[in-house]
């Protein structure tokens, strides 16, 4: 049998950049969280009715007995976690989805917009292989340092050109090098990095409101190529051409 | 010594808590959590004669104390759950209802009759539904349209028949009393709260089809209430639902008059929810002396 | 500029935030807060024709995202408001609405009589209140006993009226057709819900009534889908309530059609609630490059 | 104009006896709290809307510009009071309520039951003027050590005799050596006291369930002698003739 929500332990909790916050998380006994790159918890940092829902974060990092994950605050929700100061206590059940394939052979690229790069720490340290890695973002880039500890080459943009590229990260990817292409963030950054590799393995992290996290309230459902598949149970974790095939 | 069973409609529930169809899909996910033999009994999701997509755009939405949906009936149509849901599920060891949607009383019929030759205990019509077009919802609006389907259903219907009332009911009294009369074995109330959420930034409905369907403890002091008059106002066995997280909950509907409970949205914010309310009954039976809950049903 | 006035029957709100009735006494308490002057209007606690006590027992009851309240019209009857209350409030320079309830027809009429005389700017009929026994309770279920109660009003009365809606009404858009063919001037919308709660410890219902009516941001989705569906369906002004807490829940009232809000419950949380809402209100036209809120009214 | 909620910081927050709570506060500016004697705080320890409504606690000292409050974990909001930690902030809406009358003349005496302690604290600080206080407790009696250094004569109860008189204060009261009583704690009890004291000035707060806590919901009424008063305006503080009317 699977745990349900267990309380875990804030050991940091720190916003990395404005609006971005990573939080480190570990079990009050030893021991170590489970889950494979690309899976996602469901948190609650509230003991009440309101909010209501849990919400999910992908896995950014497991290291030891301590899970990290990176978020931005958008609602109150992940406004409610960002307050937690070490010592408090929240509630995660997981890990749950499917993660990524990791079993891959070829050139790997990792592409992120965002707070898309939240999976892809723990992505890249379990491929243990060469990855290239492109992280765009809007107007502050985070988490660059920590990428860099993994990977050789690191390509950024911002929107803003604080950081790197000024503009898209698509506009600097270049898809003949890669077979293999990760990719988290806004639907139309994935849609396009999709149609710049068509042929190629394409593997997408998608996102939909959710309510039960484990595949019963078929709340968080797309529509694929196979027909209505839940992001929670068949996700979060899709390939591009599931998703992308009205062509 | 405590005895949590009870017995509705000669079928006989291991304790009264059931999960709510549409919040427990086919018990399959939540089958990793417990045994599902711990439970009363399951509703399954929202079963139609032919098979569902659902509806497309936003389908889950929180609101205070509970969430607005709009799944729309995505299901594998009755004989997909034959197929594959139901050899899963009678291995359980718990009452399975089979709940039962529809858009005319013909494919209710139709869907009943098809039930009938299966294992299932009993079927839960629901007249209810706000989330999809014809989606049953307005057999639950009147009383004198709901005697109707109700009364074809029962006619086709071999299985102990528990109808599902909306609380859109224009009298939620009277559409009892009617359901009762068109042959309603037991009845399960409330279904979701029509209602409704706006995306101020986009000036839209946040729904596709505007009008969602309200749930969670937020409607819990209406959907008693109704428990409460309903029980007051027919004979046969109630089953209460609405907003129920906690075993408190649990006992204020059966205190109200309920014989059994369901859990829905409650399932979402913890997969063991119902294991801790049958455990919390339990013990409010040992504190207060209580040996049946027959001794609190209605005591109010 | 920005112009956040609206009219509603020939009478001028300086913004559409009004104080919800019951929850903001005769504003005397919340003018020590802020200038009651920065108030679109106040609706009055309910008023009788003669003084009420109100009801014994527990009156006040949380729950989930909300509240219970069983008060049943406690009030110093019109003449005693027009002799206590009318002169202050007179002097605020806000929008004054007498809100009436009653027990009979005759009753209700002899109240708006006395109350033509006065200064108040607006009635707004209580059709609804679920908490006194023939508290115009009865009359806010039926299209056709409001229909009466609201042309005899109607006669009677020589000031703008806007009835006031129980969304516990079989039909809420029935409803507000039959109080505006009986010639309501304006519909305000929703009073509570019927509700209620048990102390299982006692195995009592909480309150003397055992209904009680419920109130907050726990029924918001439900209340805006009956303002949605009651503003398309009439072409009265509308007036939002139910639940509202912050601007945006107030926009989504505009939006679903509601000409002006009101704010009840919220102001136990916060006595200056209002003013945020108004000043949120401001800062999103602003944002939004909304010059009249006349743009959005209804734009869903 | 009055202010609305305000937030407080909190500065310490102790269990000093079973499921008895001592939360001290201060304004982020150095600013002072206002109030005398009886008079009341409506606290919220959340920012969202479940718990709904604040709760209500009455001043239990004021010391510079830090606030003192007693409180029993009674239900959820309590609890949720009860989990602070020094740096957390709640809000808070006072002072609130009538208060006791300090112009009083003659001998004094306190009568306290259980958390019914809370107010007298500031009221005995506040008299200036000799007090025998008397305080009953179920189990476990508290505060004895704070109420010594401002009366001669405390007489203290316990319903177990785990300290004290064994059973309820009122046994050991002794109503002929006092003109002013001023009483809180079960209403059986503040009955009890009133009865014992006829002909005299007995004060006692009272408490119901409150919404506004400003006098404008009509939620926290009682039935007095002279009509129907609200707890929160009117109140707490009310003469012993006023509710107990019966007779
Ligand atoms: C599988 C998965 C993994 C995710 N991983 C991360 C991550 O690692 N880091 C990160 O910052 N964000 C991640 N997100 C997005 C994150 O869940 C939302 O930003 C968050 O739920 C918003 O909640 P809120 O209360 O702040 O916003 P609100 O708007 O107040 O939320 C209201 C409701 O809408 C839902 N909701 C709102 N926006 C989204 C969204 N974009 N996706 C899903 N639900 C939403 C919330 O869960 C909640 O139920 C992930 C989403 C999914 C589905
Ligand atoms: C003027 C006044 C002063 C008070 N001073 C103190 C004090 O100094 N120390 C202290 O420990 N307690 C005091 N109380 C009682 C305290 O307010 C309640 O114990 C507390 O509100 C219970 O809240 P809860 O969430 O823990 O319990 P719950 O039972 O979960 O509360 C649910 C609701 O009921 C209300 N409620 C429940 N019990 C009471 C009660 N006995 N009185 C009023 N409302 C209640 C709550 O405010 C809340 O709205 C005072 C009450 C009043 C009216
Ligand atoms: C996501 C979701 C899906 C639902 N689907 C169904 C359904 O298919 N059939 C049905 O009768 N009720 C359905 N319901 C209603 C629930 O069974 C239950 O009546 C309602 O949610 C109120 O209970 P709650 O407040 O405990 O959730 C659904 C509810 C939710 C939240
Ligand atoms: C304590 C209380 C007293 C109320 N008294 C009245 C009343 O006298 N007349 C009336 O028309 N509505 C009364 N109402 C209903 C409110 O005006 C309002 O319609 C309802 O509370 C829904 O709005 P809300 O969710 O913002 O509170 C009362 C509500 C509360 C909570
Ligand atoms: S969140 Fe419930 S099915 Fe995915
Ligand atoms: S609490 Fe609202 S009047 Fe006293």
């Amino acid at each position: 049998m699977k745990a349900g929500y267990r309380k875990a332990i804030v050991n940091t909790n720190a916003e990395i950049a404005s609006n971005i916050f990573e939080i480190k998380l570990s079990y009050p006994k030893d021991e170590n969280f489970q889950g494979q790159p690309g899976q996602f918890y469901m948190l609650k940092a509230w003991e009440a009715l309101d909010p209501f829902l849990p919400r999910p974060l992908s896995i950014s990092n497991i290291v030891g007995d301590t899970i990290t994950f990176l978020y931005e605050v958008k609602g109150r929700g992940t406004q409610f976690i960002s307050k937690l100061h070490p010592g408090h206590t929240l509630e995660l059940l997981g890990p749950l989805g499917n993660g990524f394939d990791l079993n891959i052979e070829g050139n790997i690229a990792i592409i992120s917009g965002g707070i898309g790069i939240a999976p892809m720490i723990y992505l890249m340290k379990s491929l243990n292989k060469k990855v290239d890695f492109y992280c765009g973002f809007r107007d502050e880039a985070y988490y660059i340092d920590e990428i860099k500890g993994y990977v050789d080459s690191v390509f950024v943009s911002t929107e803003n050109g604080s950081l790197g590229h000024k503009g898209f990260i698509t506009d600097i990817f270049t898809p003949e090098k890669y077979d293999v292409i990760f990719t988290c963030g806004p639907l139309a950054m994935m849609e396009k990095v999709w149609s710049m590799c068509k042929g190629k393995k394409v593997y997408m992290s998608m996102e939909n409101r959710m309510a039960c996290g484990i595949g019963a309230c078929l709340g968080c459902t797309i529509k694929t190529r196979y027909g209505i598949k839940r992001v929670c149970k068949e996700g979060p974790v899709f390939s591009g051409e599931e998703v992308f095939f009205y062509d | 010594m405590i005895e949590t069973k009870v017995n509705i409609c000669e079928v006989e529930f291991k304790n009264p808590v059931i999960a709510a169809s549409g919040t427990f899909g086919f018990g399959r996910e939540y089958s990793e959590y417990f045994p599902l033999s711990r439970l009363g009994g399951i509703s399954t999701k929202g079963l139609t004669l032919e098979k569902r997509e659902g509806n497309e755009g936003i389908r889950i939405y929180e609101t205070t104390g509970g969430l607005l949906n709009s799944i729309g009936l995505q299901n594998p149509g009755i004989e997909g759950f034959i197929r594959e849901e139901l050899p899963f599920l009678e291995k359980q060891d718990t009452v399975i209802i089979a709940n039962v949607g529809g858009s005319t009383i013909e494919d209710y019929v139709k869907a009943v009759e098809k039930l009938n030759e299966t294992s299932i205990d009993m079927i839960e019509l629901n007249i209810s539904c706000p989330n999809v077009k014809e989606g049953g919802m307005a057999f639950g609006i009147k009383a004198e349209t709901a005697f109707e389907v109700v009364s074809q259903v029962r006619k086709a219907c071999k299985k102990p028949l528990i109808v599902k009332l909306s609380p859109n009911a224009e009298n939620i009294v009277n559409m009892a009393k009617s359901c009762v009369m068109a042959g309603a074995d037991a009845l399960s109330l409330v279904n979701t709260f029509s209602a409704m959420a706006i995306d101020i930034k986009s000036r839209k409905p946040v729904f596709d089809n505007i009008i969602a369907g309200l749930s969670g403890p937020c409607i819990k002091p209406i959907a008693l209430r109704m428990v409460y008059e309903v029980s007051r106002a027919v004979d046969v066995p109630i089953v209460g639902i609405g907003g129920i997280t906690n075993y408190k909950d649990a006992i204020e509907f059966i205190m109200a008059g309920a014989w059994a409970i369901q859990v829905g949205s409650g399932n979402f914010i913890n997969p063991n929810i119902s294991i801790e309310i049958i455990e919390g009954i339990e013990k409010f039976m040992l504190d207060e002396g209580i040996k049946n809950l027959e001794e609190i049903r209605g005591i109010i």
